[in-house]
């Protein structure tokens, strides 16, 4: 590993649990380069997770660092970010942990705009338990629980954090790496709620099941898959289909959760000196 | 020393006073009845003192996002009702199993279910020990008055800090609602207690090694401890672990830390027990039913006392054992088909007579129902 | 002469998943019977860095300071 | 033994018994008493019949939940015929004749006050009922003295009622004094 | 009562215990209407709800009812659509209830696309347990625990249902009561997932903190305040401020959740007839 | 009559298809270890017989999407292990008040939180009983193989069908994981419950009214019934009230409904306990531990004789007295840190010595460990 | 003569909210002195329904049948 | 007293030792006898070092886990150098010669088997290497007969793949032959 990333790392602790191929080690790392290059204060940073292959991130991280419960992650970042503003909270959550059981949260959370840079590790399948369909597992796709194909839609979870209130949205994939360390820097500068979805890759439970060849393979076809938004937008529409987008899809400041309660918090105590 | 004047003041709002009184500087919550007094009070007071308050998307969201509020070293409060408390049971097993200090007021109303919202019970007395998955420590508290409620809240808070567990606080609908004349203490004569802080620098601190005490020191997120927290087990750095000696060494630890401290825990009241023939145990607001019974009984000339679990679990099981070594009887009158009776009878059932007194309707268990039964064992 | 490499690679952390070397523009990586990583090619190399940022492991550190 | 006076104080929703009732206790507090308050809660407190009850003891209250009232008030008929017949024998119930008629009770006292009445006419803001039918229990039991009342009412009553609600309490009082036995 | 509506309610059950001039008294009545001229079969109708002053009405009309626990009715509701597809399945909830606890089972209902009729009493409070705020309840607004004005920023719920998934969605108000029941037939027609949001009052825990005036002043407001989208569609931006948009917002079919399932049950059968 | 051929498969399995041999056909859950297997199953079988599989949004989802499918009239399972059973607990306990029957599999892996995924446990037995808010009833049985896993899952559906009731089936990591031999009965040779319908015209029909079997009779929603069904406290209408005497009739009910049908209810085996000395009280795979220190034990010439409860909850107390009241001593190995055996001290301790044998670190309990124990007690 | 009446009115149910009176286009309604609705001037009433329709408590019918 | 036998496969994930050892619980079956099979979850599952464990026995099985196998197959490194020492005094250790060296082992038997090698070379596909070894381990302990794990094969591997698998067991059983003593 590049030596300036490595105290980022918990590196005793590597190599991490993940199956050869997957994804989530690709986007850790672009994680760590972001915190990096953002120049955070690392003592001041923490980072939270529920649980899920992904949510294991956070062990491998040297942070404060908090593996909670399946789906709670964003809840437990509210109670951090709230209880003390001060601290750069980070959320890593896998597509089960953020949008199946955690999906109330990740609206809340949201809607309140508060200051939590969350990084959706989007893998289409719940890899830890082995491969039962999610939320974000597209409509028709085998898993250990659609053996017959997903007759669920599936959401489109920017579309979902926007209409929810989050001020930055943006997509990457573990293909884009660079992409995507921007998007979450981009989303460190903004102030309040930042989703980035990562498109990651589980070999092990989605691409096996559903031919999508090896690890290369699947990384190669989010190369393809992929458009930019903004090359996108110079495209007519039959171009996209089978696409999808990339880049930052949201940017829209708005008052952010933390600082309005202290804004609270500071005229009351201005009522109380006159 | 100045003395604070006699005022009237709700349960639910003693709680939420002495929550403030010992440091409690962040609640997170959703409405219940009979509970939500305590989130209106703190939604008011907590601002005014640069505290947080946050009405959370529901119960779950809530005791997560006091767990961590607790790791950023903050005093942490929630407050809620049978549904509610039912809700939180993963994220409280969490707190046992990672040791984050959190206090759970629960106002106790008439389950099971939906079931009364406004009614009075004591029926959650044993999912405050068992209702979350696995074995864990808990320790749960039980004020019979206006005044315990305050009182118990600042020892909640204190237990939970020193004890690195969760800790509730039970009240019922009675206690929690109704207005009572009392005389709160002075800031100065409250004794708070503040987790214990890393003694060792960044680099050497294990957040969860302990020494004889069993209480690990516990860092604030954000100065530079940099630990892993998690809900899996996990060896003293933190980590998890699947090794079975290491599983069973934390477990170990766990199921034992409050024993050592038993004599700090265990509160309890005895009334009239000494030469007592026949033992009322009671607590909450049954407690008050049966202080008035045993009153009476003694009037009449009636051998009767009353053991009242101020600490509900643990349980206070040597101090009843050996009382009950002494009666014939003891009577057990709960709000409830017969839940802390089982325990009773468990300690009580190679010593003397057992029988319990369970009312569920949404009425109190009045005095003169507790009589009737004394002269029923009699 | 293993210090002239282009590339650091930590071996022992290798799970032989195959995308640096499916993935390098350059195909100057390949891999051994167990799949683990290894340069075929080293010449070819042009330190794009493509295959680090790609591993999932970390292996790779392209080295940047000297040739 | 000392007394444990049982007040039950019913009437409609929105007549301001749960104020009532409070202030009630905070006049025992003030007195220097044991008291504790208690008021009902559910369906019945939307709309309905509303109920409050206050303890007054000069030693610590036990059971805290009345029993059997020594007094009850009621300030409107459906309250009146649920807890009428809860009234301790020789009892005191103060009903509001302006709204209620045609009660009869065997085992208390009954005393009729036109309390809706004289709060709209005599005082001339009908939100003063609740006072002035609360200084009327105060003057029918003396169970606290009429300062302390005055003192826990100006405590919890709105900024610039003041007024209002002392000629309250005063009407209410004159009331009562007439009906001392 | 309407001779013709009588068969729709449980009449002995009335008055309903909801506060003098509670608004949900005359959304449960357009609902009733909907039904009735919809001309669906009463005895194959199901309505379900969670817990709160609107999750009530079930229990005043004569039909299978289910008063369930908070948050939940559409977790029920989709096992009773599930489990029964022939069934017509309503849904009554309120703004605490589907949006606060209930928020993941409506996001993944709309996801699902499965045919519930959602009825959500919106009247931006929590009104069973006194007032509190809800996640509809506008930013600044008063409630027992915002005291000092709510911090929070408020949902549009038809936009974040839209985002999740639901084919149809409408907002009608106690006011806009014929709006109202046509917006309830359009979704009852529609087969998916119908949201239809219906501006109630609290005047009891929001209106009397908010000094809007009593329950006519209040339903005044909904007068002037709501703006069909058709009109909406014809007037500049500086005069929708402050207003909000009434009348059909979605309304994009898509395939139904049970329709998909049964269509596999259909596949599997046949596969194993040959 | 056909017999069926052995065949190997998992505990998991076994439950699977006892529930569909039982008449389930619908099914929602939500993916968890060690518990995943079942709604795998189910989700490739149901749809094959025209049933219904759902994966919902999460546990507390699955659980009320269940009681909204068994509204219809299907019968319906739902399985989960220790952080999803927690999540459920609310909805278990309408399940138990508003009695609408459902089959909860709980595939118990070690706690408490995230504890320790694939490692077994017997750690949520308490929490099966007291897990919900409020008093409730409440039924959990405890298969000890793979043969039971079908037997038992059977049993529940037809208990849950025939009592309106929640019922558990707790099984443990390895009951759940392990493969076995088994020869599973034929269809025709499975007893099939079905739920009592209604024997009166829409009209007539009240929901909650019963006679003496205190079973109510239940409408299948959409066949015309049109009744209302709520978690709040109800009367024989179905419909809400606070009437304490009401209240307390329901309540009167619910809570003994189950005693009248202990006999069916409660089972357990009995193995050498005729002449035992010492009684070792275990279940699930523990039991299969103890089994094996029995045979060995008696080898020795030990007397040592095993009771096993297969119904844990309501437990069968009574049968448990009748051996204790003859032996020296109880043992009760778990794999926790002694739940059950609160209950069995409860029962025993007038009668004879007891103790137990807890072990939690994701090991089972050896026969070797029981024998050493009986030796040491002995 | 109640039954000539153009709207029928079931007292029992009325709440006094005022919603009515406040709604009635042609203020045929009024409340009494309890808040209660009763029909201040009749003759003024066409029959719009619009009271019926936002009586929260369904007291209000307007007789279509006959004038 | 009837035998228990214990059986221990082990090797790395992906190597197909969970099949292998539900094959030879089915040939047991198949053979009548009573078995139990369990497996190893958790971390250890994905992609470290993985394990299949069977009981095989005449009589009823109680305690369902191996105490100390009679029989370990390590297929790989790690799990031999983990498991090696747990074996019964006079037990059985296969190894797969072609991936493990310098293993040794004081209390049992050990034999070497170049299994990954044949199967890949003989067999000509590598995928059938633990079908190749479990084989073996039938052949050496003869605990079930041959045609029972021919069945137990058939039932369970993919259409197609009969002819190379029969080659493997043939390989596989031609081995233990050698080694029997
Ligand atoms: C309450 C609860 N329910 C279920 C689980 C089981 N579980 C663990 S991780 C997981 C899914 C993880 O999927 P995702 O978040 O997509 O992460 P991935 O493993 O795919 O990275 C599930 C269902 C759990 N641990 N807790
Ligand atoms: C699990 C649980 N949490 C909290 C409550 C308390 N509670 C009952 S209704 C309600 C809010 C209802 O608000 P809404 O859905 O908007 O309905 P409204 O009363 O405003 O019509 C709350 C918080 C509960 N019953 N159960
Ligand atoms: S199961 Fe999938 S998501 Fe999990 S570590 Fe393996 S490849 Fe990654
Ligand atoms: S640095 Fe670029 S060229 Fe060199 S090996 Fe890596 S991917 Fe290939
Ligand atoms: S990408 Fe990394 S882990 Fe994969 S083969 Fe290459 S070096 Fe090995
Ligand atoms: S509290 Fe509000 S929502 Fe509830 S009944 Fe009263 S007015 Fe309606
Ligand atoms: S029907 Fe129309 S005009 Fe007549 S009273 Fe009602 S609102 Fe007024
Ligand atoms: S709207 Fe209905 S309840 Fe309100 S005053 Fe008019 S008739 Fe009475
Ligand atoms: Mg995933
Ligand atoms: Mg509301």
């Amino acid at each position: 590993m590049r030596p300036d990333l490595q105290e980022l790392f918990r590196m005793e602790k590597l190599p991490h649990i993940w199956c050869p191929g997957c994804g989530h080690g690709i986007i850790m790392r672009a994680i760590a380069e972001a915190i990096k290059e953002s120049g955070i204060d690392m003592d001041k940073t923490v980072i939270v997770s529920g649980i899920g292959c992904s949510s294991r991130a956070p062990g491998y991280m040297n942070f404060d660092t908090c593996h909670t419960i399946h789906g709670r992650a964003l809840a437990f970042a509210t109670g951090i970010k709230l209880a003390n503003p001060e601290l750069n909270v980070f959320v890593i959550t896998g597509d089960g942990d953020a949008t199946a059981i955690g999906g109330n949260h990740f609206i809340h959370a949201a809607r309140r705009n508060i200051d939590l840079n969350v990084i959706l590790f989007n893998n289409n399948i719940y890899g830890m338990t082995g491969g039962q369909y999610s939320p974000l597992t597209p409509t028709g796709s085998k898993a250990t629980t659609s053996p017959y194909g997903n007759v669920e839609r599936n959401f489109d979870i920017p579309t979902l954090a926007i209409a929810a209130g989050a001020s930055y949205v943006g997509r990457g994939t573990a293909y884009h790496d660079k992409l995507l360390k921007d998007l979450i820097i981009a989303g460190i500068n903004n102030k309040g709620f930042s989703l980035i979805e990562a498109i990651s890759m589980c070999p092990t439970s989605f691409g096996r099941r559903n031919k999508l060849g090896n690890a290369a393979k699947m990384l190669e076809l989010q190369k393809t898959a992929a458009i930019n938004v903004k090359a996108a937008q110079k495209l007519p529409p039959e171009k996209l289909e089978g696409k999808f987008l990339i880049g930052e899809l949201h940017n829209k400041p708005a008052p952010e959760f933390t600082e309005e309660y202290d804004k609270l918090i500071a005229k009351l105590r201005k009522e109380a000196e006159q | 020393m100045t003395v604070n004047k006699a005022r009237l003041i709700q349960g639910n709002q003693a709680c939420a006073e002495g929550a403030i009184a010992a440091g409690v500087t962040f609640f997170a919550g959703y409405p219940i009845t009979p509970s939500t007094e305590i989130a209106e009070i703190m939604s008011e007071e907590l601002p005014k003192i640069g505290g947080k308050f946050i009405q959370m998307e529901d119960e779950i969201g809530s005791m997560a996002c006091i767990l961590g509020a607790s790791l950023t070293g903050k005093k942490v409060l929630t407050a809620s009702s049978g549904p509610g408390i039912s809700l939180k049971q993963e994220a409280i097993g969490y707190a046992s199993m990672a040791e984050i200090p959190c206090v759970i007021v629960n106002v106790q109303r008439l389950g099971p279910s939906t079931g009364g919202p406004t009614s009075t019970a004591q029926g959650d007395i044993m999912q405050a020990r068992w209702g979350t998955h696995g074995d864990h420590p808990i320790i749960a508290l039980c004020p019979a008055t206006v005044k315990e409620c305050f009182d118990l809240t600042v020892k909640a808070v204190n237990f939970a800090e020193k004890f690195r567990t969760p800790v509730y606080v039970l009240l019922d609908e009675i206690i929690g609602h109704m207005r009572e004349k009392v005389i709160l203490p002075n800031k100065e004569d409250i004794e708070i207690v503040d987790r214990k802080r890393p003694s060792t620098k960044p680099g050497d601190y294990k957040p969860y090694r302990t020494d004889e005490s069993l209480i690990p020191e516990m860092a604030d997120y954000g100065t530079g401890y940099k630990w892993h927290v998690t809900g899996l087990h996990h060896d003293e750095t933190g980590f998890p672990t699947t090794k079975p000696a290491l599983v069973e060494k934390l477990m170990n630890r766990l199921m034992s830390k409050l024993d050592k401290y038993k004599e700090e825990i265990l509160l309890w009241q005895e009334e009239s027990t000494d030469d007592a023939e026949v033992l009322i145990v009671a607590y909450g607001s049954t407690a008050r039913s049966a202080l008035d019974a045993v009153e009476k009984l003694r009037e009449a000339g009636i051998k009767v006392g009353l053991f009242r679990p101020i600490t509900i679990w643990p349980f206070p099981e040597e101090a009843l054992a050996r009382l009950a070594a002494n009666v014939k009887g003891v009577i057990v009158p709960e709000m409830n088909y017969g839940q802390l009776y089982l325990e009773v009878e468990r300690i009580c059932k190679d010593k003397c007579k057992t029988s319990g007194l369970f009312k569920a309707n949404s009425e109190p268990i009045t005095p003169d129902e507790i009589i009737a039964k004394v002269r029923e064992v009699l | 002469m293993l210090g002239e490499l282009p590339l650091d690679i930590n071996l022992k952390h290798c799970k032989a998943c195959g995308i640096c070397y499916a993935i390098c523009p350059r195909k100057a990586l390949a891999g051994d019977k167990l799949g683990k990583v290894y340069m075929s090619d080293p010449d070819k190399c042009t330190k794009c860095g493509i295959c680090e940022a790609h591993c999932p492991d970390y292996v790779i550190f392209v080295r940047r300071d000297k040739k | 033994m000392s007394k444990r006076w049982e007040f039950r104080l019913s009437g409609t929703g929105g007549q301001g018994l749960i104020t009532a009732g409070i202030i009630l206790a905070e006049a025992a507090v003030l007195a220097g008493k044991e008291v504790v308050q208690s008021q009902s809660y559910g369906p019945e407190a939307r709309g309905g019949a509303s109920k409050a009850e206050v303890i007054i003891d000069e030693k610590q209250i036990n059971y805290p939940k009345v029993v059997i009232p020594n007094v009850l008030l009621a300030m409107s008929p459906q309250p009146a015929n649920k807890y009428g017949s809860e009234i301790k024998e020789n009892g005191l119930i103060i009903i509001d004749s302006s709204l209620i008629s045609d009660f009869n009770n065997e085992k208390a006292r009954v005393v009729e006050i036109p309390i809706t009445k004289l709060a709209k006419e005599d005082v001339g803001n009908i939100l003063t009922a609740n006072i002035l039918a609360l200084s009327a229990v105060v003057g029918l039991t003396k169970v606290v003295d009429f300062e302390y009342l005055k003192e826990a009412v100006l405590n919890r009553i709105p900024k610039g009622t003041e007024e209002l609600n002392i000629k309250a309490m005063e009407i209410g009082w004159q009331w009562a004094e007439k009906h001392v036995v």
